[in-house]
């Protein structure tokens, strides 16, 4: 079964297992991949994972949607909270949150504002973002864009929206962004971290079906591929099983 | 004088076209409009098209930090001065008439963040003269946030960041129900900011899908969302969100989102004939609720709406 | 009817007339006289009178309670709030609030806190009070002892825990209080308010059976009577009815 | 492995000495103890009980803004070293061992307002570093008032108050029901600060009269008052809010309170024996709340408490 897991399967699963018993968090805005894994890190090995922060606790909901912020995903929960308690959460912070944009920069810095010109006189103008805490507030967060190429991963983005690792250590320290920041970048093609000395993301495995150097041909920035690239570790069985049977009941993971 | 007959207590319901006047009227004074909702939920769309129809303009938007279609339809209809929302997305594509407008210049979308708005409602809310926000750090939108300041926190030593009360001249709210006098009952999991935003606002005006007699609000006042005291005005509006969802009743319409996103794509790329005869059939054109729930579809497509809702 | 009205029912049906139609005020801590007041101008001329600020809008408790924070009062209202929404309610006012104390002095200040001594050294430490801003956060409010004896109407109070008038308008407008304060102390006795120019307390009439010399007599400091004082205009027949049938139904204010 | 065998959530359902023996050891690092409810409704009196015989000492209390009994409780068995609440009193009469006890410089009684403690409670909730507070005027509280600071207001230039996060050690809260996980719901009409203690405190601990079943919770997660994430104990107490009210589900005892109170002034008054005694009887020698439930008189004497939460 593991050998038929779809891009985004793969990319639920890497992140799944990097979600650790009792801890907060959730899915941020593009909810799909991330809700999928919270959930299956739920199933399998973290059942005291308190899926919170987003206006509602632990929903139920059955499948999986693209959004996960109104009834039809959150009409079953455990809770539910209103734009004054995600203020505290935002400042208290989760352990872990999920981001995507319109460019990600070689320190994981992410855009969702502009794509050329300026602010107000802008080439494209991307949506925005409402959530610009959970990333240095909480302990880490991810990337997880659904797709990889060069123009969505770029050397340095037009406009800072979510800060990752700014321009490395120093300029971190200086914008007193004091957690560990964007830990992974995992996407349809390749699990990415960042060198601990300068902060530059780095390719650490790709996913089966996937050259180390296709990975670099669809990246915008140098990828610094020394020696062999190990193969992202595919998804289990089980893994599989849960993901399909339990979470993604209408299989939108293999659309 | 007969001592059984009491005063009357003014009941707050109105109509759509009397809620939108009121609205447009109180905007010229000054032009903050909210919305409530978040996305593609309980957003008060109805209310937003009598008053596109009753002829607002140079507004100033703001909403819960997330908001998409009803302000995308705004700014087609030209009503749109200056967007005060962190996020303004359709979830599954771009707005494509707020990207058209800002790229061109004719409007001003400000960078924002979740906190700041929030911030802002809440320090208006509470009556106090700010709110500190010790959670901004790093990101671009800081150079360019137009409602936030520095401050020495006085307590701590540390450069914080601190916005001033935002005060709405108007906010329209949708929730599920509400009484005559006009206490709300979101019947809804998620209710947002609506909460906040009547607590911030001057005039508040909200549409719901049915009034209820007044034993259902005082057999369960823990279930009023929004009290009557901070409402002015009430408009029962059968499917008044649409095509926004209103749980538990209707879900939202993505195909007819979508439809209206691919006349805004083609729009952007030169043929505005579709946008303009979209709002003529949707905005202008319907006299009432009725008319635009034949615009859309009638009640045969409202009912899948609530068949969705139901089942999921 | 109007012949057999109980003091408190006076208290009740002076200050009723004082609540105009539209305006938004709440009963304070002492609630039976206010809280029937509210009530009684609901019933007879201020229907938009809005019940709120202290955590619920507009109950209909069926009957009087000495207290009306709790659900025995309040489990049939139009909405329940809490203290955050309270918080707000202080800082925006009301347009009315009561209060009453263990001491109220010639302008209107109140004492809840300590007789003698000081406040860590009391010689009698009273409850304190909550609700410190409505005083001057509102347009106007009223004193509403249910007790007037020398012993609590003094010249001076030993603190002030509800600023009246302060020692009159000059210190008032230094310590930035600019609404009108008490407007009105309405006790067993009498009717009392402000004198324009100095703030200080003055007779403003008697209840029925209460001669002016006997209220000075059972006030601690010098209420400058002068010529004839009036009679408080007793209840009509018609409050005493709305009044004894549709809120203190259990006979509360007669007790 | 086994697929079905999915990994095991941890219930936080506890009993009341391990609660009190939990929020004892942890008042030991920082003796600030946290009440919910208000005056006579909702008080967690069970565990403030659980926690006098398990032998607390030198607390700091603090509460919505107004308690009574329990306070008076906690200060006759010598556990109270400091108050931090605006307004005690058992609304009819004085507390009786507060004022003793203040007076006889046993206790400190700080003098404060709602809106210190509520804006304190809201700055550790929002996790910002003050609360600003613009309604504090022209009262002598304001020279003793221990948390409360004057800012110049970074947007109007005023002089006005601020007060610093009150983050409370331990909370003990009563709600009518939570489930297995400890989403806490409160059917009561008024629930006072006890969702803001809730999200201000380190430890929140939860008498409930009754678990209820995982599914009572996800079919209606709107009346969900208190997440099961800010809590981090739940005890099922029948009658654990006596002699103060759980509505709707009991009255408060007033009778109880009133005879309480007669041996709280019997005290004062330099007789002590009846107060001793009524601490042994319902405090340090009920081994269970059902010895505590006999000793107030019996489930036939409860009936009658319940009867009055329904019929009023």
């Amino acid at each position: 079964m593991s050998a038929a897991a779809s891009p985004l399967e793969q990319m639920v699963v890497v992140l799944a297992r990097d979600l650790a018993d009792g801890e907060l968090g959730a899915a941020g805005a593009a909810a799909l991949v991330p809700m999928a894994a919270i959930e299956l890190a739920r199933e399998l090995h973290a059942p005291n994972l308190t899926i919170g922060g987003e206006m509602f606790f632990n929903p139920q909901p059955g499948r999986l949607y693209p959004s996960m912020l109104d009834d039809r995903a959150l009409g079953r929960c455990e809770a539910a909270e209103t734009f004054i308690e995600l203020f505290g959460h935002s400042h208290h912070g989760l352990d872990f949150f999920f981001h995507s944009g319109l460019q990600v920069d070689v320190f994981g810095n992410i855009n969702l504002h502009h794509v050329g010109g300026t602010l107000h006189a802008p080439k494209m103008r991307g949506p925005g973002a409402a959530n610009l805490s959970y990333c240095h507030t909480s302990t880490r967060f991810y990337i997880c864009p659904t797709a990889h190429t060069a123009r969505n991963f770029v050397e340095k983005v037009d406009f800072i929206t979510i800060p990752g690792h700014l321009s490395g250590p120093e300029a971190k320290r200086a914008a007193g962004l004091t957690n560990e920041g964007p830990r992974l970048v995992v996407t349809p093609r390749a699990v990415l971290d960042f060198d601990p000395t300068t902060l530059r993301m780095r390719l650490r495995s790709v996913h089966a079906g996937n050259a180390p150097e296709d990975v670099q041909r669809h990246t915008g920035f140098d990828l610094a591929i020394r020696g062999d690239v190990p193969q992202t570790p595919p998804p289990t069985e089980e893994e599989l099983r849960v993901l399909q049977e339990r979470i993604d009941t209408s299989g939108a993971l293999r659309a | 004088m007969d001592g059984d007959t009491r005063p009357t207590r003014r009941s707050k319901i109105t109509d759509l076209q009397e809620a939108a006047i009121l609205a447009r009227d109180a905007l010229r004074t000054r032009p903050e409009l909210c919305l409530g909702g978040l996305f593609k939920q309980g957003r008060p769309v109805a209310l937003v098209r009598a008053l596109l129809a009753a002829g607002a303009g140079g507004l100033h938007l703001y909403s819960s930090p997330g908001a998409g279609y009803d302000v995308d339809l705004m700014i087609a209809a030209g009503a749109v001065e200056q967007v005060f929302i962190p996020g303004v997305t359709l979830e599954n594509r771009l707005c494509p008439n707020f990207r058209s407008a800002v790229e061109a210049g004719r409007v001003t979308a400000h960078a924002l963040d979740a906190l700041t708005v929030v911030g802002g409602l809440m320090a208006s809310a509470h009556g106090v003269p700010f709110q500190p926000i010790d959670a901004l750090r790093g990101s671009d939108v800081l150079k360019h946030n137009p409602l936030l300041r520095e401050i020495d926190c006085p307590f701590t030593g540390r450069r914080i960041h601190a916005v001033g009360p935002i005060r709405p001249r108007v906010t329209f709210l949708h929730a599920q129900e509400a009484d005559r006098w006009g206490n709300l009952r979101h019947l809804s999991t998620m209710v947002y900011a609506d909460q906040l935003m009547a607590r911030a606002s001057d005039l508040v005006i909200a549409s719901v899908d049915r009034i209820v007699p007044d034993e259902v609000i005082l057999d369960d006042p823990s279930r009023v969302t929004v009290p009557a005291y901070y409402v002015d005005a009430v408009v029962e509006v059968p499917y008044g969100a649409h095509p926004t969802a209103s749980f538990p009743n209707y879900a939202m319409d993505e195909d007819h989102i979508d439809a209206y996103a691919d006349l805004g794509d083609a729009a952007r790329a030169g043929d505005r004939e579709g946008l303009a005869a979209y709002i003529a059939r949707h905005v202008t054109g319907p006299k009432s609720q009725d008319d635009y729930i034949a615009a859309i579809g009638g009640t045969a497509h409202l009912a899948r709406l609530e068949a969705e809702a139901r089942h999921g």
